[in-house]
């Protein structure tokens, strides 16, 4: 199977569904002619041409504003934000008009939009281009959230997300996109709602969403390493919709479970996976679910501290020994 | 050290001897058709009263936004819309959604709360919509529908459709971020959408020289090369009719969009619950009542050249007003939703099972 | 002592710090010459003039952005957002200028500024006017989140609020605007980050905020007085500064847990809070810690239902029951 | 129907023979002040060549973004602020950084991210900060620092204080919503704000004719009556400080908004690791370079007029440069932040033990 990298994976799901579908169209600030401020959608703009691949003004609230509209009139916008941070001038947009219009129109309409972009620390950016919200996103009826871990599943998923009838964030993670697994060359799904083990075990279910996956897959080897705990590591990949079953499955068979994102703490999607769990598998428990969040502070730019403020394989690693205790 | 000079393109508009009644657009209509401009505005205004009196018997909840005052908008500008054309507005949205033909009954119901309602009671209101008639809402959000609008638009051109945009706002909106991004974006990219400012001089209890610095609201599409008019004759329909149809004209024929901004003046408050005594008199909505009410100019200019008669207007009035009535009582027996109508009409895929393809828990309670 | 109602005391408290510090000031669209949308401010204008009580256009990113600016340079800016709802077109001034300000000077400013205005639902307006935006508040470190249940808190937080050298978000509530009870007069102040226990109980902790508390007193009531059921009810009045001790110390006393609150269930403050109870008073709990929410849709505008779909004394009262199970 | 007429204010700027070194302001201008902006522009210069150093061997991280080929802008800007002018601008701030006078050692420091630079390691490039010098940021996000530069001048009228606000912002911002609304608010209010558009032709990757509409940048301030000005010379320190003189003195005598257009040129791409292959070619920047660098055309009339030497050009120049080379050295001695200083900063009442009011919890992990 082709070994690519996450990049190449999203755009190979993009250019997939703009071949397979006239009405899906790549907008966002240097996509088109400067080929992506991150490169994924390098190349498209020859490819698909200008009607497809848009370059839009620096006005994320009036160019997501306006995907929301084309989706109502049945195109299928793939928006991207160069950080997912600027959400937050875009905020009611997404918010309201893309996660509502739904509801209050009785479903006489819906929004088939997918917002996309990294949402991720841990490139010394500072606190305004670092911010990670899933948890804000999740939090809205109406909204779906996905976080992809590594390649496979960000094409798999990416195209799910374009087919969906819904609007979708996509969060993706700098740091990530220059990492490769095998992906198929097919057209293949990864449906939106299903968690992936990882790495099975059996003494801790490690859970968790996005990069920190990754890092809990290194400390997984720590563990079986040094100590021969058998740790089984759950990656969520879409937070909203929820593989409550996957959760609760793994922590019935671990009865330990520790939650790794890179959010902040305070309820952050771990805080929500944690109280799911403990409501409905209470029995379960040995001890009770611990987290592993960043660091709560605004992200820091000092590239030494930025390390120290994320999750790490390190960190990972001492919290899932803690959880044991 | 200079300054470039302004490239705006402006829609000449003749000032002195204009008449709305002797433009193109408005000069081929015949008699039925201007008592249907006539008939829209009075059951705008008909049913709008009726709204008044359920709100003030408790049978409608939230607020109550009238249009009174401005129902020459409304129907000015739909009656020039074709297939493709599209609107989109405000909270202020009974007129539009009357004029757009969408029935009293829904609307009704949907002021009460009752699943009969365009929204399944869901939106209220202030959220009307009726895709199937090109009538996309229905915004709570001050200024936040124009980037929708600019988005169907959008839309209208990729798709290679004939059509154009209204996106509606008040006076008091065109101070919102989102209208000016979507200002530049409409302009930048040539899209087939008419902003169209319903300038009633107030947002709330701010005057428009309150909250907007410039010489007018529309003049601000000049820095984005837009095409912009005033309309002082908010309240004569076929004015409206006239200027609006020259800008649909341009958004269809060559892909420009134009602001718009139309005169009008409301008579209630802002909302019904509004006191409106604290920023204009009592003698200001009188003055322009007795000057400029859209339907007794229409009606009066109507009688003159003998297309109403007073039988006739008698009828239109009655009927409107039973209209309006049968609305209530329709409303009055609609069942209210139910409480698992409560999670429906969030996810399109919980509302189509059978082509759900994500899997997971989308609720949480 | 006298009785005074919600919005009266909220107005005795902004008119006193206006007297006592020159900084302060009170700006947001019709709190002047309007005498406020809600009547909060009314009469400030006729007493304080126009250059401490000032109308704003619709602009909400616009002047709470300025008020940021204004607050850098010492003045002490009290922001009324009409409905809370609004700040979905400020986030970004919120979240990005006045929550990291600080952090990202290093300490070299602080931003004093006060953001409020009603956040709840169940007065029919609907899905954009009826957001409760605490958990997402204060899901931002540099952010302080305050959610007054009545009127002495209402007044006696403001107090505080106002003079806090930090970004204070005070959610309000329009229902309880006209909602009475005793308030001193003198200028006392109630400190951010002290829970209330507004009924003392052995049986199970009813915790919460907002109006949700005025519910569980009278569902505490009916428990009592159909079952012998001595609920404590614990009102949190400050999310973040959050008052961890009280909370635990209530749990650890009853051993049962209902978190009540009007916002959304997913990644709620109730999460969080059940989260932090599951993990520091494990030992302690006899039960999952049970939480009720509004009903996980857009806010519905039938009146009837909304009621419904918000947390009432009734839904309470079974809440409180099945937590007991 | 008429349209209403324009009441906007220009300021009139003469075109023709306009000589900026014969404007009053500059004429008073000794020797030594003219040498001193010559110093800061070189200063600027030389301490981003060395940034550019330091991060290609890998000691900053993060997004550098060089301000070179745009010096003339913040020196000519910075030189005519008094004592209660503030300046604000976004994350491509070095060159205003020194010009308000900010040490090297700090930026550097804060470049490396080490304690002792000015915001102690926890802004980076983008985020320098010095209130003592009324410099208030370096703003990551496009344009969200202009509602806070209109709020230094709501402060500093509410204070009573003779100052104004100068804030910068690049020609791609000028299409964010939160601008348009401080244009409202500033024009409204008559605050006393100078926006400063910084227009290099391009954002990112954008030239400005594929990001704006309309006939100019500044010419939007026309729809909210604000003054407005084009510097086609913006590399010309003195036009720059002659039109932001004006512009300051219209903000302090009558608290009178204005935006200032500033035609410039970035040397460099939009950060240092933009490729800069796509949008531009090597051709437009040799032209601007080689006619226009602002370093050179004042050197070249501060030659003419025998205010500098080709001695004391390079002696600004060796000690700029070793200026900039200590700058490295004190960064590279420094230490980091601790893992205890991340949760400092945070909160001013956590800082401030002794007086926090508030108890119960601030941190969550
Ligand atoms: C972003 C936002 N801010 C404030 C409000 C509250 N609000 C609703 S309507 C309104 C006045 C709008 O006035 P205008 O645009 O002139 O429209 P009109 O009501 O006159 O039709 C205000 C302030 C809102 N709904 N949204
Ligand atoms: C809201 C927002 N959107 C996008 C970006 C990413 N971004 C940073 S700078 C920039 C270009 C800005 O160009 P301009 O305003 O012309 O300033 P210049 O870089 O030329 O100084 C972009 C798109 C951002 N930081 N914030
Ligand atoms: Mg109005
Ligand atoms: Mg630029």
């Amino acid at each position: 199977m082709p070994v690519i990298t996450y990049r190449e994976a999203l755009r190979a799901a993009m250019s997939e569904e703009i071949e397979r579908d006239p009405n899906v169209v790549l907008m966002g600030e240097e996509v088109a002619q400067f080929n992506g401020a991150y490169k994924i959608s390098e190349g498209m703009l020859a490819k698909y041409g200008p009607k497809r691949i848009v370059d839009t003004p620096i006005s994320e609230a009036g160019f997501i504003g306006m995907g929301v509209g084309a989706a109502m009139l049945g195109l299928r916008p793939v928006m991207e934000l160069m950080f997912f941070s600027f959400y937050s001038v875009a905020f009611d947009q997404i918010f309201n008009n893309a996660a509502n219009i739904r509801y209050m129109s009785g479903g006489l309409i819906n929004c088939p939009i997918v917002i996309r972009g990294p949402a991720n620390g841990g490139t010394n950016v500072g606190a305004t281009h670092s911010h990670t919200p899933e948890s804000i996103a999740a939090y809205h009826p109406g909204i779906k959230v996905v976080v992809p871990s590594n390649a496979y599943d960000a094409k798999g998923l990416m195209k799910s997300a374009i087919r969906d009838n819904d609007p979708v964030m996509f969060l993706e993670n700098t740091i990530l996109y220059g990492e490769a697994c095998e992906v198929p060359d097919g057209g293949y799904l990864v449906p939106l709602g299903k968690a992936s083990i990882m790495r099975a075990g059996t003494d801790i279910s490690i859970i968790g969403h996005g990069r920190s996956i990754q890092l809990a897959l290194k400390s997984a080897d720590l563990l079986k390493a040094k100590h021969n705990i058998n740790a089984e590591v759950v990656d969520l990949r879409s937070i909203r919709p929820l593989d409550v079953e996957t959760i609760l499955n793994s922590v019935k068979k671990t009865s330990r479970c520790l939650y790794v994102e890179e959010s902040k703490p305070f309820c952050s999607v771990g805080a929500m996976v944690a109280c799911l769990i403990s409501d409905q598998a209470f029995d379960y428990l040995d001890a009770p679910v611990k987290r592993l969040t960043s660091i709560d502070a605004p992200a820091i730019y000092s590239p030494p501290l930025e390390k120290l403020q994320l999750p790490s394989v390190e960190r990972i690693y001492q919290a899932a020994l803690d959880t044991l205790k | 050290m200079t300054k470039k000079p302004s490239s705006s393109k402006k829609t000449e508009v003749t000032d002195l001897g204009y008449d709305a009644r002797q433009a193109p657009i408005n000069i081929k209509l015949g008699q039925d058709e201007k008592i249907a401009l006539y008939r829209d505005m009075v059951r705008i205004r008909r049913f709008e009263e009726r709204c008044l009196r359920s709100y003030q018997q408790g049978k409608i909840g939230g607020f109550l936004h009238l249009y009174i005052g401005q129902e020459s908008i409304a129907v000015g500008c739909t009656s020039v819309m074709g297939k493709d054309d599209h609107i989109i507005t405000a909270y202020r949205d009974h007129g539009h959604a009357l004029a757009v033909g969408m029935g009293m009954n829904e609307m009704m119901a949907e002021n009460y709360g009752k699943v009969t309602g365009c929204s399944k009671g869901k939106g209220g209101s202030m959220h009307y919509f009726d895709p199937s008639r090109n009538f996309w809402g229905g915004h709570g959000i001050v200024g936040g529908q124009i980037p929708l609008g600019t988005g169907l638009a959008y839309a209208l051109k990729y798709k290679g459709l004939k059509g154009a945009c209204m996106a509606f706002m008040g006076d008091g909106s065109v101070n919102q971020g989102a209208v000016h991004e979507s200002y530049n974006l409409a302009a930048l990219w040539s899209l087939p959408v008419v902003f169209i400012i319903e300038n009633n001089g107030y947002s709330m209890g701010t005057s428009q020289e309150r909250s907007s610095a410039g010489p007018s609201l529309a003049e601000r599409a000049e820095g984005y090369g837009m095409n912009w008019t005033i309309i002082e004759d908010g309240h004569d329909v076929l004015a409206v009719r006239d200027q609006v149809g020259q800008a649909l004209k341009l958004a269809h024929d060559k892909s420009l969009p134009s602001v718009l901004e139309i005169r009008t003046y409301r008579y209630r408050g802002h909302s019904v619950a509004d006191p409106d005594t604290t920023y204009r008199d009592k003698a200001e909505i009188e003055a322009y009542k007795s000057t400029k009410d859209p339907l007794s100019v229409f009606q009066l200019s109507l009688l003159a050249e003998q297309t109403l008669t007073t039988e006739l207007i008698q009828k239109i009035d009655e009927s409107a007003c039973a209209e309006a009535e049968t609305s209530a009582q329709f409303a009055e027996a609609s069942p209210y939703p139910s409480l698992e109508d409560i999670k429906k009409d969030v996810y399109w895929e919980i509302d189509n099972p059978a082509d759900r393809k994500s899997v997971g828990a989308l609720f949480f309670d």
